[in-house]
């Protein structure tokens, strides 16, 4: 009961996608434009998730009297204090636009730039060419980068030649392959999980 | 402690060409001047949707894109309409798109909408193909509804009749969720705005003409300004972009020179 | 009026689709009904869980597992719940420490059902630790950076990353070289798969990932379902070769159509 | 204001809004507070990390009431009577009985309905493309300049680079076959030539990541010296 009926749910939830793409009958029913709305509003609901999660990990945290504790009292003034704010003023209000703006947008801007540096650090540690293979790929990498900058155009023609060919034609084989390959992995679980092999998600 | 020395020196690889720019020149590739002539192609008063699908971290790649598409869309006389399947990206056209059309002497709900954001992935694109009003909820980024903007009486659903060109400002899965669910389906082309890091994933799709351009993150907005004849903030990045990959690659030859001199039983066996 | 069946011009591609389905239920029928499978070929990524398991054993520091950022329907993700169930039995029987961190809630959940049944099918169920099922941060970078603080306290001798991975990739990979991990990775995101492979001991590549849990696992009814997708990809590669010289000798031809609508 | 002032207006601003003076110094110092963590971990990274969960967490709620759950309940509900349409969204509130003891099954009814219908999703609409791009694998080896003096005549360009497409997809599917053995030497050398054709196009990934990467950098340098410190023209 407990396992067979989301079992079941799982199984008729691929039929009913399945039946309203490839057969006439189901184009002509529209079943899914009425279950994509349903299934929008199962989503919606769940919005909650990650605030309630925060909130029971920074209190529980707090409560152990960790000394992470004025972290923790940041983060869960800030989350309900901002939710607030914006509940009052909405999304277009001037206090919420102020902030989103000034903190949240250099934040997430600047957390993703971190990654420059940390791929200068790589480049010197970890890239060694070892083999044939990786240095095959380690020539790529600097035709490809010298090639997609003015530098390589000034130097010579040659680069952004190379890149383009490297793009155009091994990149875009490899990565074909790869793709076509994942796309029937990926068709393959999909027809595991309405089958009934994969259930770990029954298992919550 | 090494590492910091390599952060010193990339740090002085940007900011030396960017307080003293040598302006090396940046030519349009392919992949870009589709794009361009895509846009160029369009009769006046076609709908263009450009999906902001990005979150504020991508800001420094796509939004100069998107600014030059929009810009490009409206000086065309095309209509656009915004959406996005990040909550982010649609607060960014707001207040990065919206000034542009305003300058522009355009006017909101008759030459540009922002549809604004739903959650659901890909499953809001599929409502879209089949009624687009509802999927919205029947209104726009500030609760508007559609019904009051002009524009929108020609939008009731994503498909060929109504949409002359997506374009998709992405960083990661969203091109996907548009090709499958919405192109392919309709017929309506793609374009891509991309980040750098998933131009490659995209190329494939791009040679099967499932994408029709792809902007290749900053480097496509400078090749993107360059060819609306407007040299912006995209350019004047270029020769730090050129220095910085310099920098990477001499770092990687000088890793491995070192390797090589004997630094290698301090590395770690590897098998 | 006669009405078609298939949505206009959908009818090859339904078929071909269920064919494909039809392959994957055969073969895992072949295997329900005990009869010989063709062998998987040696995957080398896999052939090291066990190695890797051992040396953190040998070490007396922990493994440590993690999906990225993956969903609970992305298909990455079951192949790192079938991956898990199979390291977390290998750790519970060398009694190793499992370190399994998480920045999605819904997979998390999964996550320590998984743990539990596999430290339960040993015999060890006293072994679950559930403080080490943990949850970091909803937040890619957030949890990138406390995946790094907790590599520094907790020093895992090998690191487990199988399913999504964005930009974090490299930063794991960075966390797991700074504390001499043994580091097995693989995804299906191509753009991050440089990272990993060079970054790493083991890479699997794309589909590789899929074929993990059948692999390690030798259950018959998964390796009949990877032999299913095999079967269908050489149908695929056969479609390409033909295609290939149809296309030159009759360009744009029925069987160019067939393919799409 | 003409267009092309509006152009020059576009050009010149090099943070995406109009940002206020104390907007730029707020952000300044978010920008220095992450950047910090370059040099080690420290308070203020942390401070600025847990601000950052907090606020992303917080705006994703308020988007999704903006723009979902307010017209819901208020137009949908409330205004045309659509009560029916209760029922999913309590399904969906479900997922929130997993800490409720001897109610946590009920999480995997609507967890069972997104993964079966984001398997379904996999089944109905991933085919098609997938089938576009084998289309387009089969390639034509006679090619011929597509414009230019030579237009029409014979290009050993494009030939080669259509055969070495060809072989490149092809070894990289072979190298990916799980039950084919790796014997003989026709097998040995045509998953070898996939592996080299996997590594070229990762090589190539690996030098559009590293561009990707430095042009974030690029934008947030840009906005220290241009816009906070005003160093840049």
């Amino acid at each position: 009961m407990t396992r067979e009926i989301p079992a079941t749910i799982t199984v008729l939830a691929v039929l009913v996608v399945v039946f309203s793409r490839y057969f006439s009958v189901g184009t002509a029913l529209d079943l899914t434009r009425v279950t994509d709305h349903w299934l929008m509003l199962t989503y919606a609901a769940s919005v909650l998730v990650g605030v309630l999660n925060l909130t029971r990990l920074h209190l529980d945290r707090l409560r152990r009297g960790k000394d992470t504790w004025f972290y923790d009292l940041v983060l869960l003034g800030v989350m309900y204090g901002y939710i607030a704010l914006g509940l009052v003023e909405t999304n277009a209000g001037t206090t919420f636009r102020w902030v989103y703006n000034a903190v949240l947008v250099p934040l997430d801007s600047t957390m993703y730039s971190l990654l420059a540096f940390y791929i200068a650090s790589a480049s010197f540690r970890a890239f060694r060419v070892r083999s044939f293979e990786a240095a095959l790929m380690m020539v790529a990498a600097a035709l490809v980068m010298l090639g997609s900058v003015p530098l390589g155009d000034a130097l010579s023609p040659f680069f952004p030649a190379a890149r383009a060919w490297l793009m155009r034609v091994a990149q875009t084989a490899g990565f074909r392959g790869i793709q076509i390959g994942a796309g029937l992995g990926g068709l393959a679980t999909a027809f595991r999980i309405f089958l009934g092999i994969e259930r770990a998600h029954l298992r919550a | 402690m090494k590492n910091r020395w390599i952060y010193v020196l990339l740090v002085v690889a940007i900011i030396v060409p960017l307080a003293r720019p040598i302006g090396l020149p940046v030519n349009p590739t392919r992949e870009t001047e589709d794009l361009f002539e895509l846009i160029e192609g369009l009769p006046a008063g076609s709908l263009v949707y450009l999906a902001m699908d990005f979150d504020a971290g991508a800001i420094p790649e796509l939004l100069p894109q998107a600014e030059a598409v929009f810009a490009h869309a409206l000086l065309r006389d095309l209509k656009v309409v915004i959406h996005g399947l990040s909550d982010q990206g649609v607060l960014i056209a707001r207040d990065s798109l919206h000034p542009i059309a305003w300058s522009l002497g355009k006017e909101y709900g008759v030459d540009f909408v922002n549809l604004g954001f739903k959650p659901g992935g890909g499953i809001v694109l599929r409502g879209m193909t089949a009624d687009l009003w509802q999927t919205m909820g029947g209104v726009d980024i500030d609760g508007t509804r559609l019904s009051k903007l002009p524009m929108m009486e020609r939008l009731k659903r994503l498909d060929r009749k109504s949409v002359a060109l997506i374009v998709d400002f992405n960083s990661g899965g969203s091109a996907a969720a548009y090709r499958n669910y919405v192109t392919e389906p309709t017929g309506i082309p793609l374009a891509l705005g991309s980040c750098a890091v998933n131009f490659n994933v995209q190329m494939p799709f791009y040679r099967s003409g499932q994408y029709k351009a792809i902007l290749n993150g900053l480097r496509g907005a400078a090749e993107y300004e360059r060819l609306l004849n407007r040299p912006g903030k995209a350019t004047s990045a270029m020769d730090a972009q050129s220095t910085s990959h310099a920098l990477i690659i001499v770092l990687i030859i000088f890793g491995n020179v070192l390797h090589l001199l004997g630094g290698r039983r301090l590395g770690r066996e590897k098998r | 009026m006669e009405r078609a069946i298939f949505v206009n011009g959908l009818a090859a591609q339904f078929i071909l689709v269920a064919l494909f389905g039809l392959a994957v239920w055969a073969m895992i029928g072949r295997a329900r009904g005990g009869r010989r499978l063709p062998r998987i070929r040696k995957i080398p990524g896999l052939e090291a869980v066990e190695e890797a398991v051992g040396r953190a054993t040998e070490m007396g520091r922990p493994v440590h597992m993690t999906y990225g950022l993956g969903d609970i329907d992305d298909a990455p993700t079951f192949a790192f719940w079938g991956m898990l169930g199979h390291v977390a039995q290998l750790c519970a029987r060398y009694e190793t420490r499992l370190i399994q961190t998480n920045n999605n809630y819904l997979v998390m959940a999964i996550n320590e059902e998984v743990i539990r049944q596999a430290y339960a099918e040993t015999g060890r169920p006293d072994r679950y630790e559930a403080d080490d099922v943990r949850f970091l941060s909803p937040w890619q970078f957030g949890y990138a950076s406390a995946v790094l603080g907790l590599f520094q306290r907790e020093r895992p001798a090998a690191n487990i990353m199988i399913g999504t991975f964005m930009a974090e990739s490299l930063i794991f990979a960075e966390a797991g070289h700074a504390v001499g991990a043994v580091q097995i990775a693989g995804t299906a995101n191509t753009s991050q798969l440089p990272f990993f492979m060079a970054a790493c001991d083991f890479c699997l590549l794309g589909e590789e990932i899929y074929a993990a849990s059948a692999y390690l696992s030798r259950d018959p009814v998964l390796t009949g379902s990877v032999v299913g997708q095999d079967f269908a990809k050489m149908v695929i590669f056969a479609l390409i070769i033909v295609g290939t010289v149809v296309e030159n000798l009759w360009p744009h031809n029925w069987f160019w159509d067939l393919l799409s609508r | 204001m003409t267009p092309s002032d509006a152009l020059e207006v576009l050009s010149n601003h090099l943070v995406p809004m109009a940002m206020t003076r104390a907007q730029i110094w707020v952000a300044a110092m978010a920008t220095l507070a992450i950047f910090s963590y370059v040099w080690r971990e420290n308070p203020v990274f942390r401070l600025a990390e847990y601000v950052f969960v907090a606020l992303a967490t917080a705006n994703g709620v308020v988007m999704v009431y903006d723009s979902y759950l307010k017209p819901f309940f208020v137009l949908d509900v409330g205004q045309q009577g659509r009560y029916a349409l209760l029922i999913p969204f309590a399904v969906g509130l479900l997922i929130y009985a997993r800490s409720i003891r001897g109610l946590g099954w009920l999480s995997r009814l609507p967890m069972s309905l997104w993964v079966g219908y984001g398997a379904g999703y996999v089944l109905a609409w991933s085919p098609q493309p997938l089938f576009v791009q084998l289309r387009d694998t089969f390639v034509r080896f006679y090619q011929t300049y597509p414009d230019g003096p030579l237009a029409g005549r014979f290009w050993p360009g494009g030939t080669v680079n259509s055969v070495l497409f060809f072989v490149g997809v092809i070894t990289t599917l072979m190298y990916f076959f799980f039950t084919v053995e790796r014997r003989g030497p026709a097998m040995r050398w045509s998953s070898a030539v996939g592996r080299w054709t996997i590594m070229l196009a990762l090589g190539a990934a690996f030098g559009t990541a590293v561009q990707g990467r430095m042009s974030l950098l690029i934008g947030r340098i840009q906005f220290l010296l241009g816009t906070w410190l005003g160093w840049l023209r």
